[in-house]
């Protein structure tokens, strides 16, 4: 993935924002000296210059508020010593000096002495800014070197307690004015040093003028803040005051409340930055659990189970059953109905009988016919022969009362009266009848009658 | 014995008729041939009707197998 | 022996008839070839009872077994 | 034996139909032929009969694994 | 041996109505085409409903597990 | 083995969607694709549940801390 | 010393929640962060409140040895 390598690839905002910080960080306050020039000076009251030396140059603001209490005017050329912040304009890019306050180089005899000492400690090293210690973040114990009356101390209690309300704050009384100072700031540092029970030393003064400030412009108040091993901060006089001790020191403060608001955080604003931080990291995994559920619930959502698709596959079947149903039902039909057809016309070529018992009959009868016809003229015949034989009956002439004599019981026909003797049984065939006799009397002759 | 047939029955009996037609026998034999004429008369007609009823009694068979009745106008 | 056909029999009978049409038969041979004509009626109708009666079973068995309606129209 | 189809066996059937159509056949033939046939028409009826059983078993068979109602509109 | 797929059955289903449907087939290979016809429907259907079963089980078995209220609105 | 992490898991369940969506699938192939997308949405769910109640709790114990008594389960 | 890592934890918080807002990290590891950050939210906390507040004097006594008492504050 692209991610890790973007993240070593600054944004333009993002680079000038870390080097702000860096430089911030490094340089929030700085003693610094040089020569006025390209000085401008606006409408706005404001000023702007940049200072320069042999090799380099350095863009330079000074708003109108820290204007008021210059005691001289800016000008090219004029070299100047002062307390400034370093900060980066984003917008442009440039980093610049603002300043809180500035003197011209140079001026009194204390002002020269100032300037001596100021050069011997460092030309032998003692403001170099390698010496210089970090201060603790968040220190355990503050140590608050100054007079344990006056308004010094109870404005760095004050803003101690008011930045951070737990905070734990050591009170070192010492003169700060008049010859005791000098060993009294000086035992305190050591004391504080071998108590190493504090992180940080605030070493306060109130304003007053440059004589009230001598201890702090001491030599060994300056080589005892230098020998410290724990980071000394100074809040010595009004902001225009600036003193050997706040070279020495490893931070400047202008005033005793500015050390102390520089030495500690401001609680609150801790507990918001870490509230903000936890805030930003649970939103950040919130919202990244979030989006998470929303999209398994996105790729949940469209995981479509495929009921559809075995939906549509039943139907697809069904629909392969039916048409296979059917085909076999219109195969079944179609031979069910030849199947009738012909067997219809089977039906309709049974043998026909009628015709052929109609032929027997005729025949039968035909035959019957001739039969019987043989057999009326057969009879017919016989008839005839019958009726004729009748008419030759012999015995016809008895009818007209001739009658036939026989001999009995011989039955010869009495021809001649000779054939018969007297006694004899004679029978006389009549026409209707017969009649039994004997012979009583013959008469012979040829005749008859 | 072979049974004289019918046509030789008629034939007789026609043989008779004839010979009486002749009219010349004598009334003894006339006699004898009228009463032979009348037994083939009666010969014949016998067997006609015997044939008759030979063959009612074949029809009648046939009459319950042919459903009809063929002779019933006679 | 190979049973008469229907159609031997009727030819037969037919035979019969044409010589008893032609009427030169003595009564007695007439009678037998009557007599024989019966029989081949009655064989010839019995065949076409038979016949008839074999149909009618063939086509009710039929009727079974094409169920109710197909045929009814016939 | 290879049983006859029914294809072959309606064939069968049309060609007796058609001979006996023609009508030149002997009455003892023709109704051998019409035996046949009626044997015939019976035989594909029993074919049609039995595929007809058989659809109907498999598909009630099938009715079970398709649910109640697919083809209740058939 | 590897279990037929249920797009290969599909096809194969596919593949027996469509000859069926030509009609070029006699009755009793039809009724044979039918029976494996029906068989391929009873398989793809027993896959179809199985296949059903185990849907509903998963998508049961899901709602389940993410408890009661996550995915009513599904 | 070393654990399937969330981001696979759910590259792994957009895939299968994808492939789905896309339609092609046989039946069987759909079937296991469903199968595991479920799966992986169960894992998917299981971890952002345990997470957020992991985180449930690491802000409540934060909150017990940075409550009313804030060193006592220290 | 203690009070030093505040700044560390502090940076170190700083970080995490940088890494967690760039949406880059998985899962696991957005919840591994996570858990460390809210250490060091609790860790810082617990810092900030870890003081005693009271404003002490140094004194020193005949022996030289360093006490402290407590600082009368008017």
């Amino acid at each position: 993935m692209t991610e890790p390598k973007s993240s070593h690839i600054y944004t333009v905002s993002h680079l000038t924002r870390e080097i702000k910080t860096i430089l911030e960080d490094r340089f929030s306050f700085v003693w610094i000296t040089g020569e006025i020039s390209n000085y401008a000076a606006p409408a706005s009251g404001h000023s702007y210059f940049s200072l320069k030396d042999a090799n380099a140059v350095v863009n330079c603001v000074m708003f109108k508020n820290q204007k008021r209490s210059l005691k001289f005017a800016l000008e090219n050329g004029l070299n100047i010593f002062g307390l400034a912040r370093l900060t980066l304009y984003e917008p442009r890019g440039n980093y610049q000096l603002i300043f809180e306050h500035v003197e011209p180089e140079g001026a009194g005899a204390l002002q020269k002495a100032f300037e001596q000492l100021k050069k011997k400690l460092g030309d032998e090293g003692l403001f170099d800014a390698v010496h210089k210690q970090v201060l603790p973040y968040l220190p355990d114990k503050i140590s608050v070197i100054t007079s344990g009356t006056g308004a010094a101390v109870r404005d760095i209690i004050h803003i101690a307690q008011r930045r951070f309300p737990n905070c734990c704050l050591q009170i070192v009384p010492v003169a700060v004015q008049g010859d005791p100072a000098l060993n009294e700031i000086v035992c305190a540092i050591e004391a504080v040093n071998q108590q190493r029970s504090s992180d940080v030393i605030i070493l306060a003064r109130g304003g007053g003028a440059l004589e009230d400030l001598a201890a702090f412009n001491s030599e060994i108040v300056a080589r005892a803040i230098f020998a410290s091993n724990i980071p000394v901060v100074t809040g010595i006089g009004h902001e225009t005051d600036s003193t050997i001790a706040d070279f020495a020191a490893d931070v400047r403060a202008p005033t005793p409340s500015a050390a102390a608001e520089l030495v500690l955080p401001e609680k609150k604003q801790l507990v918001r930055l870490i509230t903000d931080l936890h805030f930003s990291l649970s939103t950040a995994i919130t919202q990244k659990l979030a989006y998470f559920h929303q999209k398994v619930d996105d790729l949940h959502s469209r995981l479509k189970s495929p009921v559809q698709v075995v939906a549509t596959a039943k139907q697809t079947v069904e629909t392969h059953f039916l048409r296979m149903q059917h085909a076999l039902d219109r195969q079944i039909f179609h031979g069910t109905e030849k199947l009738s057809w012909i067997s219809q016309t089977l039906l309709g070529a049974a043998p026909q009988l009628q015709p052929r018992t109609r032929q027997v009959a005729d025949l039968y009868n035909h035959l019957a016919i001739t039969m019987k016809t043989c057999i009326f003229e057969n009879k017919h015949q016989v008839r005839q022969a019958a009726t004729t034989l009748t008419a030759l009956d012999p015995t016809a002439v008895l009818k007209r009362g001739y009658s036939i004599a026989r001999t009995l019981p011989d039955k010869k026909v009495i021809l001649d009266a000779d054939a018969v003797a007297v006694q004899d049984r004679v029978e006389i065939i009549l026409s209707k009848g017969r009649i039994q006799t004997r012979v009583e009397k013959k008469i012979h002759g040829k005749d008859n009658i | 014995m072979a049974k004289t047939t019918f046509e030789t029955a008629l034939k007789q009996l026609e043989g008779i008729v004839k010979e009486m037609e002749s009219g010349a026998l004598p009334l003894e034999q006339a006699l004898k041939k009228y009463e032979t004429g009348i037994e083939k008369v009666q010969y014949c007609m016998q067997i006609l009707d015997s044939t008759e009823k030979k063959i009612t009694q074949l029809t009648r068979g046939l009459d319950g197998s042919l459903g009809e009745t063929p002779f019933d106008n006679e």
